[in-house]
């Protein structure tokens, strides 16, 4: 048992870490990040220049076979890249979902003209990608999707809405989930495409959040046509296609969300304790509370370093990894409250220049609801568990049998 | 046994919470957060005033109503079920709390008739920055009828005319009255994590101040004061936490997943109705509070900590729990959980917060034992 | 807004307690309770020498109506009699279910010959009831019952078991719901029945319970005989009854169970604090434990003062008193665990001589478990909460429709 | 990244888990519960000493099979899932740990052949009293190779022939070591929480003994072997989790309620999905403590702290659920599930109460941040 790569994870850390050290700055102060000094279009700029020299340098697609311009090598090679490219001040975030979940779903689906129109663009920076699963109607239960799609000749025409889509304003094409027949059960009338984000009737809005932010946006579709040629699977087949591009989402496996508790430990130092004697830090209660947090944190980070070692080993790891958002959702919530709690009244002031360090844990207090819904509620996770983990059987279902436009909706 | 309000004070609630579903609400929260001229809802200050809410406490000597404390209890739910835009609590719970609790007969006869016509808006200023403030923390001074140090957060500190102050004179601390609106005062409007209500820095710079009460009683005088506080508190709290079950219990009836209401999952049901269990607790502990302030009994400061450590407890989890219900839409800034959620922050804060209060209540038992 | 009784109830209060000091001694140390000095068989000939003085001095039945030689008062003075009753070394326990449940059932279904068979017996502590509705295959969906009664000419022949019946053992008579017809849906062919708890074919065994305890008894029936004139209620309709005497069963508010905060309190000003630091009680985060407690505790009793003031003002009180057992029975354990785990590894002794002041903690925290589930466990409880009081949908039902011998069981 | 055991100490577990699901399992503990002859179940210990288990990780050179603490650990989780009522965790995670830290070549030599062949039942004993022992808080006392005092509780105080005592030596504190078997020794079995395990109070009048490790180090020592014994009870605790985990899913999908099996209630779901996740955080966390362990990595301090925390939270909530999963048949003796509830709760005190556990890991890891 050791935390060791093999010498052939090492030598491609050693790779991948030259190529980031030659490319990109180490990680610095929030404030010098690329992502503050730059403006969007420049960032977008900065993201698809580094990942055109990842592309060139064999650091994109590195679990995707060498025919698709990867590396050919197991999800343990890609997880040992991020480690590194953790470390410096990479724009990577516009690709994640795109190369993450939608390219990949692509190449499992399409025809090699399809895939040579796109693959190597998408891999190379050139185009990005977003996904366009969920509806204000749809959210959990995502197969009930109803933006529709109805065949004219060789094209589609699709009117609907999609929610919660990340990028959707800077992206250059999605993969659509519609309904292209309501007649057969709601898993049965799915059909999944590749829509060009530019084209005519495609319209683009951002989502004003709770927490104040504008990070996801509503994507509307009046009349849009897409070819034949663009859908991924047969007709009704959309909820299979569906799966896999989830299926790619579990494989990147969440790291942690704001402050956690090194950081409340350090603000613990420099802050009174509630009962007015000594620091927070020598509070007992809240000592007793940081145990708890230190537990869970260490605790699934352990656990991503066995998952790790399955993929190592080349397993691929199931749904378990989905313990993880549960986990650290809630933790995020649970810290940046204690924080806030800490400072007492002084705590609902919400001014990052004001209280620079307490704004992290406001940011993290604002966006921990969020996050326990979004990419799967808690509910929706523990029934995951349940199920697929722990073999428990299904709620009751509704809907067996019923075509999807049958359906109860309360409306 | 009668442990219940009354029917008038039933029929206040009724009527108050007919006015406030009209003239309040999330969406009068809305027009203040997206920032209104001002800082609250003047509009809603003047109803309020008219239906004479402001003097509900106040004696008829002092140009109120003379009603009592039951009544502002029911009416601090009722505004609290509401999220409403105005600085009632910092006028009613704090500052004429004050004044009732210590004023001169001359500064009850000239700041309470004020307050009752609604022309006097006051705030209570004891925090000076991070973290619980405590005897010796306190740095403003107050010497020679002269104020001066800063007060950072003043909830309402932007749109009050007096304030109450703690401050130091001589070797003990002292409560003293400000009139905000002179020279000597400085006020900075801050951002926070509830915009529906206004906060301000203060800055006194040799400003003009008069005490209230006693030299040196300024940090019990100023802990009385939260306990009164601390009670209409938590029936803002408790209004807040039914508004939010409430409409999680709404939104889980009309909400279809996977063809069926989510509110007949038992993830769904369950959490409902452990808001349901938290609520019923933080307001039979808000009742005994009513009860403890009403009657001046010896109990209020340990009841007043039961209330607002149930109330602070039952707000965060129904106003966390009901975004959760909502799911996406839960999240976004159209749909008002995130109103509720803000407000029971700051609720939790105004009077210091919930580990705070827990303390005091285990100490205030200790001390009931010893007794 | 008052605590005060009403000149009425102030009145009933003076009698009550006067006929109570006449009759009982004041509460003493646990040892010298009667429960402790006397023998079970002695214990039980108290509780109906008790009962009888109390019936014939008015206080039994205070809420039944004159002609069952009741009061006809309203539950208020019920609830005032046992505030009293509380304060005294009163041998009442063994009429808690029989006078609270059972004989309030008989009393709405039975027929004027058969009440007066029973009603003034029971009163007069002469016989006693218990009630038989569990089933280890029927706990919380106690309507798929399974126990087999036939028709046998003028008589029904019983097969089946009963459990978790608290006193069977010393009881005269029972009310117990069977199955009567299994090719309809559950709930239509359940019919209940007076039976002769010494009738030919009635077994019963003590359960021995996982906190080592021996509380209440299974019951055994075979080829036990009862004649139709002992059903209540016509055949079939034997739900409808028993949601009578569940009904009956919520109005029995339920108290604290063992230790509470003052205990605790109390214990922690006398054992050091985990850390080494002073007393446990100086404990930061016992404090902020403790305080949940308090508010817990204190909210609950508030609670019930406001039930009361419900009935005081003749209302019945809903399903809400359900918070009661769901607030309770966890703060019981975990008060309990919080007491055991502060006297560290010593905790582990569980001897009542050795350690007479931690046994009670001990006590409790053994037995909470079971009070989680006794009556309708945590889940049952929070169903009813949500769809009684909240209004919320049921959970989807497997078995509309379905005859009940054609139910899935799993065997 | 190789975080995992090996191919051959996962054949060694498959092993383990054979032969306890054979001789081992609630049945055994009933058979000691129920007052047998002996405090533990000799014959299954003789199993285990034939299988060569008391000797994993001693030193062949001592008679040992000197494989290590990784098998150890991986013998420990399948002894808790087993709830095996043997004196296994005082024999090897104390007393051989504490011999192997300190003892003397000869103290070794003499000790360990006869823990590895099983000749030799060890305990250790800190307790005194109510409450979490302190450097100030020990009595006993040791001098002149003579101990006198008084130990309470001690597991398998009452089956095991050789003791550890922590006593006062002059100023300081050491561990010393006694032959139980003699007339300075009086032992009284004690009634627990978990009578499938033994436990005594032991009094000693000039006993002989002899100290084991440098005078005044007793208390440094013993804390030392009481992190070694952390991580090894994680692992009985993970396995006990694991176990209650599987009982309760077996139940959930077998028993029928409202004519669906229980575990399609989400209330049920999402119950058994936080003791997955409880039980994934315990074992992430116990494998860290395993590796520091083995390793013996100068984070093995913060490890085993880490891990015994949340080895008992999940032994905590995993047990008790299992009983509230089980409903009416939970709280019954004969189902097995208060086994688990009551090895749940030794093994949470055996080397120290959660709450002492949690406090150490926070100011080691304040000494971490230090260093």
């Amino acid at each position: 048992m050791d935390f060791n790569d093999t010498p052939e994870e090492a030598k491609f850390r050693a790779e991948a870490r030259a190529f980031l050290e030659a490319t990109l700055q180490p990680k610095s102060s929030d404030s010098d990040r690329l992502i503050r000094k730059l403006t969007p279009k420049e960032y977008l700029k900065a993201a698809k220049e580094y990942q055109r020299k990842k592309a060139e340098a064999g650091f994109a697609g590195i679990t995707w076979a060498k025919e698709q311009g990867g590396r050919g090598l197991p999800p343990i090679y890609s997880i040992i890249f991020s480690q590194e490219e953790g470390k410096f001040d990479a724009p990577a975030a516009p690709f994640a979902i795109g190369l993450g979940m939608c390219v990949p779903t692509v190449i499992a689906f399409a025809d090699e003209p399809t895939k040579d129109r796109y693959v190597a663009k998408a891999l190379r920076g050139e185009e990005i990608w977003c996904q366009l699963f969920s509806e204000p109607g749809a959210g959990s239960d995502v197969a009930s999707s109803k933006t529709r799609a109805v065949k004219d000749g060789d094209d589609w025409i699709v009117n609907g809405q999609k929610v919660w889509t990340t990028g959707a304003h800077f992206c250059d094409f999605g993969i659509l989930l519609v309904r292209t027949n309501p007649d057969v059960e709601k898993h049965k009338g799915l059909t999944m495409f590749i829509v060009d984000m530019k084209a005519p009737g495609v319209e683009v809005r951002q989502i004003h959040q709770a927490n104040g932010g504008r990070d996801f946006n509503e994507v509307y579709f009046t009349d849009v046509r897409i070819p034949d040629k663009n859908r991924l699977g047969e007709p009704g087949q959309g909820w299979g296609v569906a799966l896999v591009t989830l299926m790619n989402e579990r494989l990147a496996v969440g790291g942690s969300y704001g402050p956690d508790y090194p950081e409340i430990m350090d603000f613990a130092r420099t802050i009174g304790s509630p009962t007015g004697e000594g620091t927070l830090l020598q509070d007992k209660a809240f000592r007793q509370k940081l145990a708890d947090w230190v537990v869970r944190a260490e605790g699934y980070k352990m656990a991503r370093f066995r998952t790790m070692t399955a993929l190592s080993k080349g397993q691929t790891p199931g749904p378990e990894s989905s313990i993880g958002k549960v986990i650290n959702a809630n933790q995020m919530m649970d810290i940046g409250n204690s924080a806030i709690e800490a400072l007492d009244l002084y705590g609902i002031i919400n001014d990052g220049d004001l209280a620079p360090r307490e704004g992290a844990f406001h940011q993290s207090y604002m966006f921990a609801p969020g996050l326990r819904i979004a990419g799967g509620t808690d509910e929706i996770l523990k029934n995951i568990i349940a199920e697929r983990v722990l073999g428990l059987p299904q709620d009751p279902r509704a809907d067996k049998g019923i075509a999807f436009k049958d359906l109860p909706t309360g409306r | 046994m009668n442990f219940d309000f009354s029917d008038d004070q039933k029929s206040l609630k009724d009527q108050a919470r007919k006015f406030l579903s009209e003239k309040a609400g999330p969406a009068a929260a809305r027009r203040v957060m997206n920032g209104g001229a001002a800082s609250y809802d003047e509009a809603l200050w003047r109803g309020v005033a008219e239906l004479g809410w402001l003097g509900v406490s106040i004696p008829e000597a002092h140009g109120g109503l003379g009603l009592g404390r039951l009544e502002l209890c029911v009416l601090a739910e009722e505004l609290g079920r509401a999220v409403a835009p105005i600085p009632f609590s910092s006028t009613l719970y704090f500052f004429a709390e004050a004044v009732m609790l210590a004023g001169s007969e001359a500064q009850q006869a000239a700041l309470l008739p004020k307050v009752a016509g609604g022309e006097l808006i006051g705030c209570m200023a004891i925090s000076e920055g991070p973290g619980a403030p405590t005897p010796a923390s306190i740095q403003a001074k107050f010497e020679n009828g002269v104020l001066n140090g800063v007060k950072i957060p003043v909830t309402d500190g932007d749109c009050a005319n007096h304030a109450l102050v703690l401050a130091r004179e001589g070797a003990g601390l002292s409560l003293v009255l400000v009139d905000l609106n002179q020279a000597g005062v400085a006020r900075t409007p801050l951002d926070t994590l509830d915009p529906a209500r206004g906060h301000a820095k203060l800055e006194f710079k040799n400003a003009t101040a008069e005490r209230l009460g006693a030299p040196g009683q300024g940090w019990d005088l100023s802990e009385a004061v939260l306990d009164r506080a601390a009670v209409l508190l938590a029936f803002e709290q408790v209004g807040g936490s039914q508004a939010c079950m409430e409409m999680a219990v709404e939104y889980a009836k009309s909400r279809y997943a996977f063809s069926r209401p989510i509110g007949s999952f038992q993830a769904i049901k369950h959490k409902l109705a452990d808001m349901y269990v938290a609520i019923e607790v933080a307001r039979s502990n808000a009742y005994y509070g009513a009860w403890a302030l009403s009657t001046d009994a010896a109990e209020l400061p340990f009841a007043a900590a039961a209330a607002r450590a149930s109330g602070s407890d039952a707000y965060a989890f129904c106003s966390k729990e009901n975004i959760q219900t909502h799911g996406g839409m839960g999240f976004t800034w159209e749909v008002d959980c995130h109103i509720y959620f803000r407000r029971a922050k700051l609720l939790a804060l105004q009077a210091g917060a919930p580990a705070v209060w827990k303390e005091k209540l285990v100490k205030r038992l200790e001390q009931r034992n010893a007794a």
